[in-house]
C-alpha cells in the first residue's frame, strides 16, 4: 500500500509541475515600436523612451563568436564600461562561429528568448528583419536625449556628428543594406577584407611583378606555371566572394533589393568570367578549398610537394598565411597587396567582418541599454585597438591609428612573423573600396549559389563549355528564386 | 457483480495513473509537435519568422504541397532518397545475415569477432563521417602533385587506378557508392545484433534433423535459416526502410551542408531537404515535405509488413 | 518396401568419402573465418584510423601517402584534447544526464508497458496503436516546436531540458511490453489471489523477470546521452550544461575555420572508449535484450 | 543391416571450467545390434542412452571405440554420410514448411545414385504418409497438428529415405498415455513392415519391453544386460536389471543365505542349493508369491486391491527394501482382507539372489547364466 501511495504521489507531482510549466511560461513579447510601415522610403523606426536610460538595473545578453584571446579583451573592458554604467550587466557567450550564431538566434527568436546583442552579418540581419525583430538604429543615432553617467557627466544618448565621421564610411554603411529607404540596422564592429598574399622571395628571385588587374594576373599565372610546372600559382580561397567582387568590380548586376526581382546575377558579363576562370582553372592556374580539397594556404606554406606561390583570401587569417620556418629562418617573405582589379584606379574589395545588431525586447531599458553598450564597443578607441591588434581584423574608426600603442604596434608590421599587422595595414589602406551587396530574405541563398556555380564551373571538363555555364546560371537562378519564394 | 464492476472501474483509472507520466510527456512533446506541424503544413506560404513578424494571417490550402513537389530539386530528393534505400537495405542486410550465419557456426573467436561486428554501434557518428570522408578524400586531385587517401592507396596495391570518389568533379554514382558503403558500414551492427540473436534462440534440433538429411550447406541456408529467421529478417528490412528513408547525416559527414560533391550532382535527400526548408525559413514547405515523407513512410512500411506477414513463417 | 533401401556404404568408397569430409571441413572452416576476419577488418578500419590519426602531428596526418603508424607518437594531442574543450566537465554532464535520464525514462516505461500488458482500460489498444504510429514521424520537425515550448517552460540552459523531453520512448515501451507480455498471466492473477498489489508485483516478478531488457533500455539509453547532439547543442549555451559531442563538434577550429584534427580525433576517441567498454563488459545483457525483444510481437 | 558398437566409449569435458571432472556418459560400450531388428535402448535419465544413439547417427563424436554398419567403420563419418534416419524427442519438425514439405526435404537432398525425379519423390512421400496414416494432413502445417499426428511426421521424415538405420529418441515421451499406447504400436508395425534396423530410446520400460526385439538395459553408461524382452524380465543378470524391468516393480528383501536355504526375517523361504553362507537380497516378482495359510513367508496385509482378474496383495515384512510389498495372485486365492497376515510360498524362477556386495546374481536354480551381450 505504501508503494501504492508513493507512486501516485510522484505521478502526481509529475502533472502539476508540467502543468505549472506549461502556465508559468513567459508571454512573449512584442515590444513598444512605432513604425510608420517599412515599405516605401520612409525608414523604419523605433521609438526611443523618451526618459532616455533610466539608470535601471538591467542585464544585457551578447552572443558572438570570439575564441578564447578575444574574450579576454572584452572582459578587459566590461568593467570600464560599468564605471559609466553600473547598473548594466553584460553577459556574453561564445556560439561557435557566425554561423552558429545565427542559427542559435534564430531558434531563440520563435521562443522570444533572443539574446540583446548579436554579432551579424548582413545576410543574418535580412533573416532576423522578417521576424521584424531587429531594432532599427536611426532613432538612436539622432537622438539627442541626455544620459548621465556615473561620473555625473551628461552626453547625448546618440551619436555627435565627430563620432559618425570617425567611422570608416565604407563600413558605417554597411548598416544601410536593407532597404531602399536606407534604415541603419547595424554598427560595425570589426572588418576584414580580401587581399592578395604573395611569395615575396619568389617574386624577386624571379623578376615578377604583383599583379594590379586580372588580365595581368592571367598572365603572370602563366608565367609562373612556366617557372615550376608542378605548381598551382593562385589559390582563391572563397568561390562566393569571388563571383560577387567580379560583379561589384565589372559594375554587372548580382542581387537587388527590388522585390520582384532580386536575383539579377545571369547576365552576360557574368557568364563571360565564369568562362575565363573556369580556363585558368583547367589550365591549372588557380584553385579553390573547396576544390583542391583542403585549405589553400596548406598550398602557399608548403615546404615539399606541390606548392602556390598566391592566394586571396580573408585578412583576419593573415597568421596562416605566415611562412614556415626552419630552425628559426622563415623559408620566404610573404607580402600582401590588394586584389587584382577590373579597374585599378577604381577598386572594389569586399566587405567582411562581424558587425552588430540590437535585438527588440519587453523591457525598453533594455534596448536603451545595449544601444550604450554598442555605442562603447564601436567607439571606444582603446578597446578598438586592442580588439584590433588581438584579431587582426581593423578598427572601424579612423582616430585608432593615431593612437601610440596601436601606431607602435603597426609599425611592427612585417611579412615574417608579424603578418596580422601587415594585413590591418591594408585594410585600413584601402578604405575607400569597400562595398557590400544588398541584404534580403534570400541574399544568402543567392551567396550559396554563386558559390556553388563558381565551383562546377570551374571543374567542368566536358566540350560544352557554355551550355554548361548557361544551365549553371540557370539552376542557380532557380535555386535562389525557390528559396526566396 | 456489483463489486466485480466496481473493480473495472477502478483498473480504468488505475490504468490511466501509470500511464499518465509517459502520456503527459507525450502530449507536450510529440503530440502537439505534430498538430503543429499539421497547422503549418496546411497555411499557405507559412513561415515561421513571417508568422513572427505580423505579416501572416491564416490561411488554410494545399500551396505548400504544390512548392514541394513542384520543385525540381525534390524529385532529386526523392531518387536519391530512393535509391540509397534500395541499394543499402538489401545490401545491408544480406550482408550482416551472412556475416551473423558465420559468426554463429564458429567457435573460437566468437565472442571476440562478435564484439567487433558491434562497434561502429558504439561509435560517434560524428566521428566516423569525418573518418571516412579522410579515407576517401583526395587532396589537390586533378593537379600534378594529388595526395591520395587510404582507400586509393589500397586500390594501388592491387594495381587500380585511383577513383575520384567525392572530390571535385567527382561522378555521382562514384559518390553513391561511398555513400552507400558508409551507410551499409553503420547498419551492420545493430543488423548483426539482431540477427545472431535470432539465430542464437533457433533450436539447434533443426540443424541436427538437416545434417541427418544430409542437406547441403546451401540449402540449410536458404530452407531452414532463412525462413526460420523471417521475423527477425523482416524486421530489420523494416527498420531498415524506415531508417533509408530518413538518411541525412551520412551524406552531410561526408559532403559537408552542401550535399554534392564539388560541381557534381546533387546528393540531398526527403530530410536533408526539410532541413534546407527549415533553413530558409519555409517551416510551411518543411512540415508539408515532412507529411509527405510520413506518408511514404507508411506506405512503405505497410507493403513491408504485408509481404513479410506473407513470406514469414509461423 | 525394402527394396528401395538407400544404397549401402560398399558402393560408396568410403576412404574417399572420409577424406573428403575432413578437406570439406577444413575448408569451410578457412572460409568462414577468412570472410569474418576480413569483414573484421573492414569493419575496424575506420576505427583504427581514428586511433592513429589521433597520435600523428598535424603535418604528419596530411602526408600526401598517409602512414598506417605514426611516425612519432603524440600523447600531448590527448591532453590538448582535455585542455582545449573542457571535456572533463562536459564529460560529467553527459554522465548525470545519462544516469538521471535513464532512471527516470526506466520508471516511465517500466509503468506505461505494465498498464499495457497487465491493465486493462478502454481505448487500450488504440491508445498503443497510436502511439506505434508516432515512431513513423520524422522527429525533426518536432524540434523547432519543442523549443518553442521549453523556452516557454523557462527551462533553457538547465539538466531539465536536456533530461525531461526525450523521457518517454515509445519503442521502449514496446520492446518492454512484449517482454511482459511473455510472462505467463496466471503469475499476476496468482499474486492477485495472494492480495499483492500491483506494485510489488511489478517490483518482485515482473521486473526481475525482464531485467536484461531493462539493462539493454539503460545501455540504448546512456548511448543516447551520450551521442546525442542537435538537441543539447539548441538548448544549452554554456559549459555548465553543454554535453561531450557538443564539445567535439566545436572546440578544435580555430579563427580561421581549420580543424586540429588529430587533436580532434583524439577527443572522439576519448568519447568512444566508455561506450565500447560499456558494451564487452554488459554484450550479454544486449545481446539477450535484442534477441528477447519479441519481434513476432 | 547389423549395427556393430565396439568400446564406444563418450566423455564430456565438464561444464564448469574450474573443476576438470570430466563426465563419462557412454563407458567402453560393445553390442551388436542384429539386422533387421527393433532394439530398445533403455534406462534410466543420464544412463547414456540418449548418448549412444547420437553417436550412431554421428551427431555426436566418440571419444574411443568403433561403430561399424555392417562391415563399414563409419566412426568418423559425418552424420550426413551415413544415411540414418532420426526421430527426434521433439521431431525437430521445421516450423515454416507443410507436412508434405517436411516429408520431401530429405528425399531433395539425395545425391548421386540415390537421387529422385519429382514425380518419385511425391510418390515416395505420400507412400511414407500412408504408412503413418497422415496422407490426409499433407498440406497442415506442424503447429497444426496434435502431438501424435507431429510424430507420425517425424517418422515419416525418417523413413522417406529409406534409411539403413532408423533412430528413435524418446519418441512417445510427448504422448499422452493413449496415444502412447497406439503409437508404439504403429512403429512396431512399421518397423515389421519396413524391414527398417531400428534403434529407439526410452526410459519407459514398459514401452520397451512391449516392442523391442531386443532391449539393451544401460547404467551410468555401461550396459548391463542384452536379450530377448523376456528373457532380460526372466532372468536378469543383476539387482539393478531385475528392479528396473516389471510393472508392478519387483520386491527386494534384505535376505541371508545359510545351510542352502534362503531366510528372509528369519523364515527359511526357498532352498538354494550349492550357494555358500552369505547376505544377498532377494528380489521376488509380484508374481512369484503363492498365498498359502501355511506358506513359509509371513507378511503383515496391509491391504487387498481387486482388479479383474488379478488380486493385489499389499503387505509389509521388516526385512523389505521397497516401501510395500506388492504381490499379484490369481482372483481364485481368497485372502480375507480383514486378517493380520498373511503367508506365502515363492515360485522359484520368480525369486533372485543377488550378492549384497556387488548386487550380482548368485543363485540361477534350473535357469542358465544369462549372457550379457548378444
Amino acid at each position: 500500500m505504501k508503494k501504492r501511495i508513493i507512486s501516485l504521489l510522484l505521478v502526481l507531482a509529475m502533472l502539476v509541475s508540467a502543468v505549472a510549466m506549461v502556465s508559468c511560461g513567459n508571454t512573449g513579447d512584442s515590444g513598444n515600436e512605432g513604425e510608420n510601415g517599412g515599405n516605401g522610403a520612409n525608414k523604419v523606426r523605433y521609438d526611443v523612451p523618451a526618459e532616455g536610460y533610466d539608470g535601471s538595473e538591467v542585464t544585457i545578453t551578447f552572443y558572438h563568436s570570439m575564441g578564447a584571446r578575444l574574450q579576454t579583451v572584452l572582459d578587459t573592458y566590461i568593467p570600464e564600461f560599468n564605471k559609466l554604467y553600473p547598473n548594466i550587466t553584460i553577459e556574453h557567450s561564445s556560439q561557435g562561429d557566425y554561423d552558429g550564431v545565427r542559427d542559435q538566434i534564430k531558434t531563440a527568436l520563435t521562443a522570444g528568448n533572443q539574446p540583446n546583442i548579436a554579432y551579424c552579418y548582413p545576410d543574418h540581419v535580412a533573416l532576423y528583419n522578417v521576424a521584424k525583430a531587429v531594432v532599427p538604429l536611426d532613432n538612436f543615432i539622432e537622438s539627442t536625449i541626455t544620459v548621465t553617467d556615473a561620473n555625473g557627466n551628461t552626453s547625448a544618448l546618440g551619436f555627435t556628428a565627430e563620432q559618425i565621421a570617425d567611422f570608416i564610411p565604407g563600413y558605417y554603411a554597411e548598416g544601410t543594406a536593407f532597404d531602399a529607404a536606407g534604415t541603419m540596422y547595424t554598427l560595425p564592429m570589426s572588418k576584414s577584407t580580401e587581399a592578395l598574399y604573395y611569395n615575396k622571395t619568389f617574386f624577386e628571385q624571379n623578376g615578377l611583378s604583383v599583379p594590379k588587374t586580372w588580365e595581368e594576373m592571367g598572365k603572370l599565372c602563366e608565367q609562373i606555371k612556366a617557372i615550376d610546372p608542378d605548381c598551382v600559382p593562385l589559390g582563391y580561397d572563397s568561390e562566393a566572394n569571388w563571383f560577387i567582387t567580379m560583379c561589384e568590380q565589372y559594375g554587372s548586376d548580382y542581387t537587388s533589393l527590388d522585390k520582384n526581382g532580386h536575383f539579377k546575377f545571369d547576365n552576360d558579363t557574368n557568364r563571360g568570367f565564369v568562362k575565363m576562370f573556369r580556363e585558368w582553372h583547367q589550365n591549372g592556374w588557380v584553385t579553390t578549398e573547396e576544390i583542391y580539397g583542403s585549405y589553400t594556404s596548406g598550398l602557399f606554406t608548403a615546404t615539399e610537394g606541390q606548392k602556390c606561390y598566391m592566394v586571396i583570401g580573408s585578412t583576419g587569417g593573415a597568421s596562416y598565411q605566415q611562412p614556415p620556418q626552419v630552425d628559426g629562418n622563415a623559408l620566404f617573405e610573404t607580402d600582401m597587396a590588394t586584389i587584382p582589379q577590373v579597374n585599378p584606379d577604381a577598386p572594389k574589395v569586399i566587405s567582411q567582418g562581424p558587425s552588430l545588431c540590437i535585438f527588440k525586447d519587453s523591457n525598453p531599458q533594455e534596448v536603451v541599454a545595449s544601444w550604450l553598450f554598442v555605442k562603447f564597443l564601436t567607439t571606444n578607441v582603446e578597446f578598438q585597438a586592442a580588439f584590433s591588434m588581438a584579431s587582426g581584423y581593423a578598427p572601424v574608426i579612423q582616430s585608432v591609428q593615431s593612437n601610440t600603442v596601436y601606431q607602435q604596434w603597426l609599425d611592427k608590421a612585417n611579412g615574417i612573423n608579424n603578418l596580422t599587422a601587415l594585413s590591418v595595414k591594408l585594410a585600413l589602406s584601402q578604405s575607400n573600396a569597400y562595398f557590400v551587396s544588398p541584404a534580403f530574405n534570400g541574399s544568402s541563398a543567392a551567396r550559396d549559389e554563386v558559390g556553388k556555380l563558381m565551383q562546377s564551373a570551374l571543374v567542368y571538363t566536358g566540350s560544352d563549355v557554355d551550355a554548361k555555364i548557361k544551365e549553371l546560371f540557370e539552376a542557380a537562378i532557380y535555386e535562389c528564386e525557390y528559396a526566396a519564394h | 457483480m456489483k463489486n466485480f464492476l466496481q473493480k473495472i472501474k477502478f483498473d480504468q483509472w488505475k490504468a490511466w495513473i501509470y500511464l499518465l507520466p509517459a502520456v503527459v510527456l507525450l502530449l507536450i512533446f510529440t503530440v502537439w509537435p505534430i498538430f503543429n506541424t499539421l497547422r503549418m503544413a496546411f497555411w499557405n506560404g507559412y513561415g515561421l519568422f513571417k508568422e513572427l513578424g505580423g505579416e501572416l494571417t491564416f490561411e488554410f490550402g494545399i500551396k505548400n504541397f504544390k512548392w514541394v513537389v513542384g520543385y525540381g530539386g525534390f524529385i532529386t530528393c526523392l531518387k536519391n532518397t530512393m535509391l540509397l534505400t534500395v541499394l543499402t537495405v538489401p545490401i545491408s542486410t544480406i550482408l550482416a545475415l551472412v556475416i551473423a550465419v558465420c559468426l554463429n557456426a564458429i567457435k573460437p573467436f566468437q565472442r571476440f569477432l562478435q564484439t567487433i561486428f558491434f562497434l561502429p554501434y558504439v561509435t560517434n557518428s560524428i566521428a566516423i563521417g569525418m573518418v571516412f570522408e579522410a579515407m576517401f578524400n583526395i587532396v589537390g586531385f586533378g593537379t600534378t602533385m594529388p595526395s591520395y587517401g587510404i582507400i586509393n592507396n589500397i586500390l594501388g596495391v592491387f594495381g587500380m587506378d585511383p577513383v575520384n570518389w567525392i572530390n571535385a568533379g567527382s561522378s555521382y554514382w562514384a559518390n553513391i557508392a561511398v555513400l552507400t558503403v558508409y551507410i551499409v558500414w553503420n547498419a551492420l551492427p545493430f543488423k548483426i545484433l539482431i540477427l545472431l540473436g535470432g539465430l542464437q534462440s533457433v533450436n539447434k534440433q533443426y540443424y541436427d534433423a538437416a545434417k541427418i538429411d544430409s542437406t547441403p550447406r546451401l540449402r540449410v541456408f536458404t530452407k531452414i535459416t532463412v525462413p526460420l529467421l523471417s521475423p527477425m529478417i523482416a524486421y530489420v528490412v523494416i527498420t531498415g526502410f524506415i531508417g533509408g528513408f530518413k538518411e541525412y547525416s551520412s551524406i552531410v559527414g561526408i559532403f559537408g551542408d552542401d550535399m554534392q560533391a564539388v560541381g557534381g550532382e546533387s546528393l540531398n535527400t526527403m530530410v536533408g531537404y526539410i532541413y534546407k526548408q527549415l533553413g530558409a525559413n519555409h517551416e510551411g514547405d518543411a512540415s508539408a515535405a515532412a507529411l509527405i515523407l510520413f506518408a511514404i513512410i507508411f506506405v512503405v512500411t505497410m507493403i513491408n509488413m504485408y509481404v513479410s506477414k506473407k513470406k514469414t513463417h509461423y | 518396401m525394402a527394396d528401395k533401401l538407400m544404397s549401402t556404404m560398399h558402393e560408396k568408397d568410403m576412404q574417399k568419402v572420409t577424406a573428403m569430409q575432413k578437406v570439406t571441413k577444413i575448408l569451410v572452416q578457412f572460409l568462414l573465418y577468412a570472410f569474418l576476419i576480413v569483414m573484421a577488418l573492414i569493419i575496424v578500419f575506420p576505427f583504427y584510423w581514428m586511433i592513429i590519426s589521433s597520435l600523428k602531428n598535424t603535418a604528419e596526418y596530411r602526408l600526401p601517402v598517409p602512414t598506417l603508424f605514426p611516425q612519432e607518437i603524440m600523447w600531448g594531442n590527448y591532453l590538448e584534447a582535455f585542455t582545449a574543450a573542457n571535456l572533463g566537465k562536459l564529460f560529467m554532464n553527459t554522465v548525470y544526464v545519462g544516469i538521471v535520464s535513464t532512471i527516470l525514462s526506466l520508471v516511465v516505461t517500466v509503468l506505461s508497458a505494465f498498464a499495457f500488458a497487465r491493465l486493462e482500460f478502454k481505448g487500450k489498444n488504440a491508445l498503443f496503436a497510436a502511439l506505434l504510429a508516432t515512431m513513423m514521424i520524422p522527429g525533426e520537425l518536432f524540434t523547432i516546436t519543442n523549443y518553442v515550448t521549453v523556452t516557454k517552460f523557462g527551462w533553457l540552459d538547465s539538466y531539465t531540458v536536456l533530461i525531461v523531453p526525450f523521457l518517454v520512448s515509445v519503442f521502449y515501451i514496446y520492446l518492454l511490453r512484449q517482454n511482459f507480455l511473455q510472462i505467463p498471466n496466471e503469475l499476476y492473477l496468482a499474486a492477485k489471489v495472494d492480495g499483492t498489489t500491483d506494485l510489488k508485483y511489478l517490483w518482485k516478478v515482473m521486473i526481475p523477470l525482464s531485467l536484461p531488457n531493462l539493462i539493454s533500455i539503460t545501455i540504448l539509453k546512456m548511448m543516447g546521452a551520450w551521442n546525442s547532439y542537435v538537441w543539447p547543442r539548441l538548448v544549452t549555451s554554456t559549459d555548465d550544461y553543454r554535453l561531450i559531442t557538443n564539445g567535439l563538434r566545436d572546440a578544435f577550429t580555430d579563427m580561421s575555420g581549420q580543424a586540429n584534427i588529430p587533436v580532434q580525433m583524439a577527443a572522439v576517441t576519448v568519447v568512444s572508449i566508455p561506450l565500447f567498454l560499456v558494451f564487452i563488459f554488459l554484450r550479454k545483457y544486449i545481446m539477450k535484450g535484442v534477441s528477447r525483444s519479441g519481434i513476432k510481437g | 543391416m547389423k549395427i556393430v558398437l565396439q568400446n564406444l566409449t563418450k566423455v564430456f569435458p565438464s561444464r564448469n571450467k574450474k573443476s576438470n571432472e570430466e563426465v563419462v556418459a557412454v563407458s567402453d560400450l560393445t553390442f551388436t545390434i542384429p539386422d533387421g531388428k527393433l532394439v530398445g535402448l533403455l534406462g534410466p535419465s543420464g544412463c547414456g542412452k540418449s548418448t549412444t544413439l547420437y553417436m550412431i547417427s554421428g551427431l555426436q563424436k566418440p571419444t574411443g571405440g568403433q561403430i561399424f554398419f555392417g562391415e563399414d567403420d563409419v566412426t568418423s563419418l559425418s552424420p550426413e554420410n551415413r544415411g540414418v534416419g532420426l526421430v527426434f524427442q521433439n521431431y525437430a519438425l521445421y516450423p515454416h514448411m507443410t507436412v508434405k514439405q517436411n516429408i520431401l526435404f530429405p528425399l531433395q537432398n539425395l545425391k548421386g545414385a540415390d537421387k529422385l525425379d519429382k514425380n518419385t519423390m511425391l510418390e515416395r512421400a505420400l507412400e511414407a504418409a500412408r504408412l503413418v496414416q497422415i496422407d490426409n494432413l499433407m498440406d497442415r502445417k506442424p503447429s497444426e497438428l496434435s502431438g501424435g499426428q507431429q510424430q507420425r511426421v517425424a517418422i515419416a521424415r525418417a523413413l522417406v529415405k529409406m534409411p539403413r538405420v532408423l533412430l528413435l529418441d524418446e519418441p512417445l515421451s510427448n504422448l499422452d498415455a493413449r496415444l502412447r499406447l497406439q503409437t508404439r504400436e504403429e512403429i512396431r508395425r512399421i518397423q515389421r513392415e519396413t524391414g527398417i534396423t531400428t534403434i529407439f530410446v526410452t526410459h519407459d520400460q514398459e514401452e520397451a519391453m512391449s516392442i523391442s526385439d531386443v532391449i539393451v538395459v544401460m547404467k551410468l553408461g555401461v550396459v548391463q544386460q542384452i536379450g530377448k524382452p523376456q528373457t532380460v524380465y526372466d532372468n536378469p543378470v543383476n539387482l539393478f536389471v531385475a528392479k528396473f524391468l516389471g510393472t508392478p516393480p519387483v520386491n527386494v528383501f534384505k535376505a541371508n543365505v545359510k545351510g542352502g536355504k534362503l531366510y528372509i526375517n528369519g523364515e527359511a523361504v526357498l532352498d538354494v542349493p550349492g550357494v555358500a553362507d552369505r547376505d544377498v537380497f532377494a528380489a521376488i516378482r509380484p508374481e512369484g508369491f503363492i498365498p498359502d495359510e501355511n506358506g513359509a513367508m509371513t507378511c503383515e496385509l496391509s491391504s487387498i486391491e481387486v482388479m479383474g482378474r488379478d488380486v493385489s496383495i499389499v503387505s509389509k515384512n521388516e526385512a523389505m527394501l521397497t516401501p510395500t510389498i506388492r504381490s499379484i495372485v490369481d482372483a481364485d486365492y481368497k485372502v480375507s482382507a480383514t486378517a493380520q497376515n498373511v503367508k506365502f510360498n515363492l515360485k522359484p524362477h520368480k525369486v533372485f539372489i543377488f550378492d549384497s556386495q556387488t548386487e550380482e546374481r548368485i543363485y540361477f536354480g534350473d535357469q542358465t547364466a544369462p549372457e550379457t551381450g548378444i
